[in-house]
């Protein structure tokens, strides 16, 4: 798992990953959020577009980064899941719980619109 | 005929569980043009094997090296049999049906997961040391 | 430790020898990134598989779609094994070294390649009905 | 196996192929090439740009075009042999016995020039 993280000065900061997150990568995108969710005031996109498949241990680190986000009362959302991916956040109804967009960019506009409304 | 039957055994370990589940990709070239899945349903099916397998990892081996996870598919007419082995710890107990996990959890989606997923699952301890989850998926015969 | 052992049973057509030469190429992901094997390396292995896997259906099968057709790898430290197994006609004979063939024929290169490819070819029918090809190649440890 | 023919008033035919080039589509291979070469009288050219597999079945449809072209006495190329398709003709040393180019098109220029020389 490739994990890269854009910081724009006047929105949420974009974390954008890439390959599988599965048992053996969701700890490193769980330290990766967490410690994001710490300095990000305007809010966290995760960017899944490159990310072709997801198991429960990579929901668990997005729980733990929406928890966070909740906790510190900043914008937390989700964009560009694949349909390959798509699986685990209808069984577990997920998809009702995360804020979900199709790409960053309309997430990034959606949290930026939350903060000044 | 259809004679269809794929298997692999690798390491059990966290980092060999993405073979296991794309094995379960394989299984539309495998099969020929004849038995078309539905992608969706096979997206399914390799994460509900992805979670079995993990689990074994954890849970079996206790997150050790310590031995060899076995998957077979076996594509049948009406069903599909995936059976996931190996030779760690017995668990306990397995649930017969999926049991209610309250969202949002961070853990312990796994069994919900694979009970969803397939039509049975059924898990069994041999006297040889041998833990075998089988979990099957029924498929119209023109699937 | 090194348990990677991957198998394959397809119906004997020739539509479904990709899927055994692709089970090959699977080999690098099942193994993880400790076994790295060359490029070249396993698409002369996939040549070879597919030809042998080839003859299969052609000669044991004589074309029909008669039976299964089972690939099976084992990847050890020092060497790979590739078996193949058809449950068709025996072979008359199993040349123990590579014919020779004169360049350009349209055809009869499969056992040529498949000597040149492998370190060591082996042919068996057991009283079960069972034909099988193994294909040794060795591998340096650290390869 | 897709097979494309391109006729350029001027040049050599070019034969397109696409997929894995075996004894499930080597007849294939063989019928279109010996129809080509019926009606060629610049050349052929097999671009084999997009040909990621060749077995013993698929060099001996080549082999039936060539000996079909010295017949005819026309020119007979092969072009974009792929790094994955590479050994079957090392291991019968038919990369002595054919002309091969890197492209279609420096098959066809060469083809083009042999003619006129
Ligand atoms: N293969 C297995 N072997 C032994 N015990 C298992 C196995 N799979 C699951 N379990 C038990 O069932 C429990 C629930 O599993 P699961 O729903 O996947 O959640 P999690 O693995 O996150 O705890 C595990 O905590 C474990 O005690
Ligand atoms: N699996 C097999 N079962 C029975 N006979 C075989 C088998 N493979 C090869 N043969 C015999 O060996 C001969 C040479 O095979 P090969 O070199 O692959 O060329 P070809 O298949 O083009 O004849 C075949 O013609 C056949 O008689």
């Amino acid at each position: 798992m490739r994990i890269q993280t854009v910081k724009p000065s006047d929105g949420p900061a974009v974390l954008q990953l890439e390959g599988d997150l599965d048992a053996a990568s969701s700890p490193q995108l769980k330290a990766g959020l967490l410690a994001l969710l710490d300095a990000a005031d305007r809010g966290v996109v995760v960017d899944l577009a490159g990310v072709p498949f997801i198991d429960s241990s990579g929901l668990g680190a997005l729980v733990a980064g929406l928890k966070s986000a909740r906790q510190r009362e900043i914008g937390f959302a989700l964009a560009g899941i694949q349909v390959a991916a798509q699986a685990i956040f209808t069984i577990t109804m997920a998809d009702h719980v995360f804020e979900i967009f199709p790409t960053a960019e309309a997430a990034s506009a959606f949290l930026a619109g939350a903060r000044k409304a | 005929m259809n004679a269809t039957r794929l298997c692999l055994t690798v390491e059990a370990r966290l980092e060999r569980v993405a073979a296991l589940r794309e094995l379960v990709h394989s299984l539309a070239r495998a099969s020929g043009p004849a038995r078309v899945f539905e992608a969706e349903r096979v997206h399914r099916w390799a994460l509900a094997v992805s979670e079995a397998a993990t689990n074994a990892v954890r849970h079996a081996y206790g997150g050790d090296c310590a031995g060899p996870l076995t998957l077979e598919i076996e594509v049948g007419a009406a069903q599909l049999v995936f059976r996931l082995s190996d030779r760690g710890r017995a668990a306990e107990t397995w649930p017969p049906t999926a049991p209610e996990v309250a969202f949002p959890a961070e853990g312990s989606y796994g069994l919900m997961i694979i009970h969803d997923v397939m039509d049975d699952v059924h898990y069994e301890r041999r006297a040889d040391g041998t833990n075998t989850l089988t979990m099957v998926a029924r498929v119209g015969a023109g699937a």
